[in-house]
């Protein structure tokens, strides 16, 4: 199996996806000849021409709206938003039209699309250029949302989403594109959505993560392993659906959970973790379920790597629910 | 080719006239555009009209009962309306904004469906999920009615470039009123539609009014017609209250799509002569008198005197018909109104193609609950 | 003390805001003449002139956007969003601009302003006219989020944000409007932010309610009363920041929580509050923290009674909490 | 009046030639037009454009050798820049997007402070919490500078509006791309700007390029400026690589504000010569040969060439306030290199005027903790 990054799992699951189905068209700012400002979309318009691969006015709004018609007259469209940063202005036309689409049409209409970006910080972006944006999606009914670790689950993952007949917002962990690199299959494969990956096993704690923390929360469970303390790491890989089961099952164990995200912890994905824990395995839990996340403040630039919740802000955080 | 010059090769240029076929006194004031229409497309027309106003009046009636829960009328619009729905052809697609459902009917949308939504029982065809007058079509190519305004303006621009893109012989039309010229969607629509030629049809219905605020508060563009030219999208203005002008223009702008030329803005003059919906109350914010001159326009009327100087209907042919629709809208109701609300089982279907274990999950406690009881607590 | 209904306790307080200072303008769709759908603005272009309560054309971002820019000048705007459903295309100038302009610019700029939007169901407006958007803006560090319940409390709150130096989201539960009725003080007087208050005190569980869930919550306290359960009952009024003191003081006397709201139950308001309570008062809570919510649908037209957390709903939920 | 008449009495006449002050030679091609600076404002004037382009090259240079995280440049784009910011009075407001860190040097803002701010140090007057070349100066009324584009556009509306209530003699001048005239905030300001007659000048540089994607497909309409006639808002374009030009329209447009009359919008003919940002590669999408023509038009050689013809600076003079510029941009970047980071405690504040409990506590537990190990983990 060849050796990918991130970038080139996922030009290569677009290169599949536009290959196999014509009704899938690629839209966004600057997806043409550049392809795209990471070069996601690389080679794309030259093998599948401007028709299928578009480059876009600059309105966000315009594109996802544009994208939910396409998709009521049965293409797919995968909407690439430059960064995370800039759905807002298509907040709207998500909330109030995609997601609800299929329901107020009693079923008779749907708009199945992906709305790739990229997400997280860490690469010097500021405000603007690393927002990780997923919980004003996951509180919407009618959306999933996916967050892929490995190049291999990034192509897997953004092919059942493609295939997926619902709305699917995918954020792409900018900091792993080029960093992240592992083997990926050849030609169409998917990683079913609604099913986290288990990535170590451990007795003492249960630490959820995704995306760039993945990776973060690794290292801190083996620095915690060099202290006795061994942690489970689950990857959600879909964040909504959550794959509940798993994360019940691990809690159900270890009794710890810590919960770790790059955005705001304020309303943000970890607080629904920790409540949806304690509605189940409540009984089980033997310390409080810690959130180790993103500060309340807009992102940094200059502080960005004390803004992170990183392995050393994520080890205390293991170590002291192991020992309480 | 300089980006100057590259831009200055395309140049639509300002129409500032306002197209009219029928006169008020509905003789023909300009037979080089008279659409044509035969004696009994003229009588289909004048009735589609005619239903579009007695259901409404039916509907406003039924709220004012407490029937049903809102109303959001046409009166006064059912020449832009009902006319822009007869020059499509059945494969074009509409999408209206809260105010068109006459064009539903129009186009086909059984009247038992319809009036199953506006009681939002177990058998309307989106399961009681929206306020009255928010239907949906998929059988007749009418999209799903939204409330916010104007997001329906880039989905008839995106399925128009679906069916360019699969080279199908379909234009999308899209409904959406002077105040909707404001929003975002508008400009973002307006501007694809321009840029990548589509054969799109941007009716605006310039009503004079947004709610309470007057279109001068909303632009002050001298007409809607030519913000078109920010697009490169020609704009053309039209008497909104002439049926066959209406139809004019829309076919039109259909050949003109359908050729590959891509798209029109369309602004149709009239006037919302009732209130903005069943909750509004115009008299706080324009006087009887604005109305007055609109009454001597009334679509209606320039489209029936038309039909009897040619003797195409009689007194007595006009009031059958409408008492065959008030009798089937009165069948319909009784129907509807004895139908159940949707089923509890229905709350959770939808949101998703299958759904998922939160929302099986919230189903089966919902089934299990006990029920509300009516109606809320408040202080 | 005159007694007043919300609608008149608002208006009332934009009178007195707009007396007091004359840099308040009001703003937004149909604030003028008709006096705003809910008539909240009824008279004051009347009593203050057409420059200060200002009828604008139907573009909510750049209701918000001009906004901001008025308050960086030194105004203080209040802006009607004519339904809490219609906040979504202003989403970005609100998350990207407004609550981020004092942190990016260092402290150099500051727009504090108000943007008030009637919220909730039960008054038969389907999907686009009962929405309850409280957590993506609770979400974005930079604003505060209120919410009252009360016509002494809507005046009071109203006028504290006024004051306030940051931007503020006021949520006005539409269902409340004419609904809830009281005592209000006549001329200047402010609530203070970030203080809950404590409607009623038992020692069995707390129960977190606001807006027009309060009174539901108030309702099957009482009924829970007769089953010998006796609740506290919390009014939050201040969503964010959240008065913690009061919710933690409550559930270590009670260890039990119940948290109501209106908006769909995941990543919700109220997972934040469970997290929160967990974070803090974990060993203290005997029973799992429960939330009693909007289902994870969009807002319904018919169903709509069913879909609200109503008392039938609440009733059992505290009843199961006092006795596990 | 009815609502036809009322929209008609407004009628601003579309604008397609492009004003233009100063030949590509450096002679007046149009005296009538001329603003007629004084010999020491036009040094000056050049003087400030050069050191716009002197930064420009200096920090493209700090950013290649990984000192700085990042640059965005406006090779090409002075004139319209400092011709501008030269036509405003000190107490008018500029909002920029991202590309005129220049003007904001050429009103005042400390150098040092300007080079804080690249390098996001303890001294940064914004904390180091922007990126590079986001600047913000509120003792020079420059706004707080933003990534997303197109969101500064209503601000500055918002500005001019509260001005004009307050009676004050304030105008705001708003900078944006082409790329951004397809925004929301574009439209609904622009939109704002017209029915409120507001004191804002709306600057559209149009630099033929937004990232990769060049005019013709961002919109369809022949030129940038027209699009104010959708909002009643008079357009004029201006070759934007002539300073005086720019000077001379942005000068009539403050007159224009002043005056009661209201908004202009102003297409500034110009073009991207570097990259979009130290970030782009253009070679991916556009050719060197269309590069060529502007070299020719350069906005700094042709002032230059004006004032070596009327003997205002000669090559000496002006190679000193080069290396004049060159020595205080190093002693700066001396100073702001070994300036440490923003203190941890400023994370938290300015979020909110007082910090509310929990980011009392958020900051607690930073200060309390462990520092990150550098650089980030990955697989
Ligand atoms: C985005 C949004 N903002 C505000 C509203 C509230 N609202 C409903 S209809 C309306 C006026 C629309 O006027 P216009 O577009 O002229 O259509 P008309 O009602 O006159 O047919 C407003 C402000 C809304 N539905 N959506
Ligand atoms: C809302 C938003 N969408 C996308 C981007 C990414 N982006 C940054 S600059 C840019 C192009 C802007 O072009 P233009 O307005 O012409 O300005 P120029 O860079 O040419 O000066 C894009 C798409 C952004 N910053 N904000
Ligand atoms: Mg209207
Ligand atoms: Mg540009």
């Amino acid at each position: 199996m060849p050796k990918m990054n991130m970038v080139q799992a996922l030009n290569d699951a677009l290169r599949v996806a536009l290959g196999r189905d014509e009704r899938v068209v690629v839209m966004g700012e600057d997806v043409g000849r550049v392809g795209g400002v990471f070069r996601v979309t690389a080679g794309l318009i030259e093998e599948f021409g401007e028709e299928r691969v578009v480059d876009t006015p600059l309105n966000e709004g315009g594109i996802v709206g544009a994208a939910i018609g396409m998709a009521l007259y049965g293409m797919t469209p995968i909407v690439e938003i430059q960064f995370g940063d800039y759905l807002w202005p298509a907040y709207d036309q998500v909330v109030n039209e995609l997601a609800k689409y299929r329901y107020r049409s009693g079923g008779e209409y749907s708009a199945g699309m992906v709305i790739r970006t990229p997400v997280g910080g860490g690469i010097r972006g500021g405000h603007y250029h690393s927002q990780h944006p997923e919980a004003p999606f996951i509180h919407v009914p009618g959306l999933k949302v996916v967050c892929p670790a490995t190049p291999h689950d990034a192509k897997g993952l953004l092919l059942a989403s493609v295939r997926d007949p619902d709305p699917v917002i995918f954020l792409e962990p900018k900091r792993l594109y080029r960093a992240a690199k592992g083997e990926v299959p050849d030609g169409h494969y998917t990683v079913p959505l609604e099913s986290a990956r288990v990535v170590r096993s451990g007795p003492d704690v249960t630490v959820i993560a995704y995306g760039a923390m993945l990776y973060e929360a690794l290292d801190a469970a083996a620095k915690a392993a060099e202290e006795g303390v061994e942690c489970t790491v689950i990857d959600l890989r879909t964040l909504w659906p959550v794959d509940i089961e798993t994360i019940a099952a691990s809690v159900r164990a270890t009794g710890r959970l810590v919960v770790v995200h790059e955005a705001p912890r304020t309303c943000g994905f970890g607080a629904e973790l920790v409540a949806l824990v304690c509605e189940r395995v409540f009984y089980h839990l033997e310390a409080p379920p810690v959130r180790v996340t993103g500060f309340d403040t807009p992102f940094p630039y200059s502080l960005e790597m004390e803004y992170l919740p990183l392995s050393h802000r994520i080890l205390p955080a293991v170590l002291e629910a192991a020992r309480s | 080719m300089t980006q100057t010059e590259r831009q200055e090769s395309r140049n639509p240029a300002p129409l500032r006239d306002v197209v009219r076929v029928l006169g008020d006194d509905g003789t023909i004031v300009d037979p080089t555009l008279d659409p044509g229409l035969s004696g009994p497309e003229l009588v289909a027309l004048y009735r589609d009209m005619s239903r579009t106003r007695i259901l409404d009046e039916r509907l406003l009636t039924l709220q004012r009962q407490g029937r049903i829960g809102f109303h959001v009328g046409s009166l006064g619009e059912e020449a832009t309306i009902i006319g822009a729905t007869y020059a499509l052809r059945p494969q074009d697609w509409i999408f209206p904004c809260y105010r068109e459902s006459g064009a539903a009917v129009t186009r086909g949308l059984p009247l038992q469906a319809f009036v199953d939504n506006v009681f939002g029982n177990a058998n309307d065809l989106v399961k009681g999920r929206q306020m009255p007058d928010h239907h949906t079509g998929r059988a007749v190519r009418f999209a799903s009615t939204s409330s916010p305004v104007g997001t329906q303006i880039p989905h008839a621009v995106g399925v128009a470039w679906a069916a360019k893109l699969r080279r199908d012989d379909v234009v999308t039309l899209a409904f959406f009123g002077d105040g909707a010229t404001s929003t975002n969607d508008f400009h973002a629509a307006a501007n694809l539609a321009g840029v990548f030629r589509l054969p799109v049809i941007l009716l605006c219905r310039n009503n004079g009014w947004a709610i309470s605020t007057p279109v001068e508060r909303q632009t002050a563009s001298p007409t809607f017609a030519e913000k078109g030219n920010a697009y490169g999208v020609p704009g053309v203005r039209v008497d909104g209250n002439d049926a066959l002008a209406v139809i004019a223009v829309v076919r039109r702008a259909v050949e003109r799509a359908r050729s590959g030329a891509g798209a029109t803005l369309i602004e149709a003059l009239t006037y919302r002569m009732g209130a903005h919906t069943s909750s509004d109350d115009p008299s706080r914010y324009r006087t009887e008198s604005e109305i007055r001159p609109w009454v001597e326009r009334d679509p209606l009327e320039r489209v029936r005197r038309l039909l009897e100087a040619r003797r195409l209907i009689s007194r007595a042919d006009d009031d059958a018909y409408r008492a065959e629709v008030d009798r089937s809208f009165r069948e319909a109701v009784a129907v509807a109104e004895c139908t159940p609300p949707p089923g509890l089982h229905t709350l959770h279907e939808d949101v998703y193609a299958t759904p998922p274990w939160h929302l099986v999950e919230q189903r089966e406690a919902l089934l299990r609950g006990s029920r509300p009881a009516a109606p809320p607590r408040t202080v």
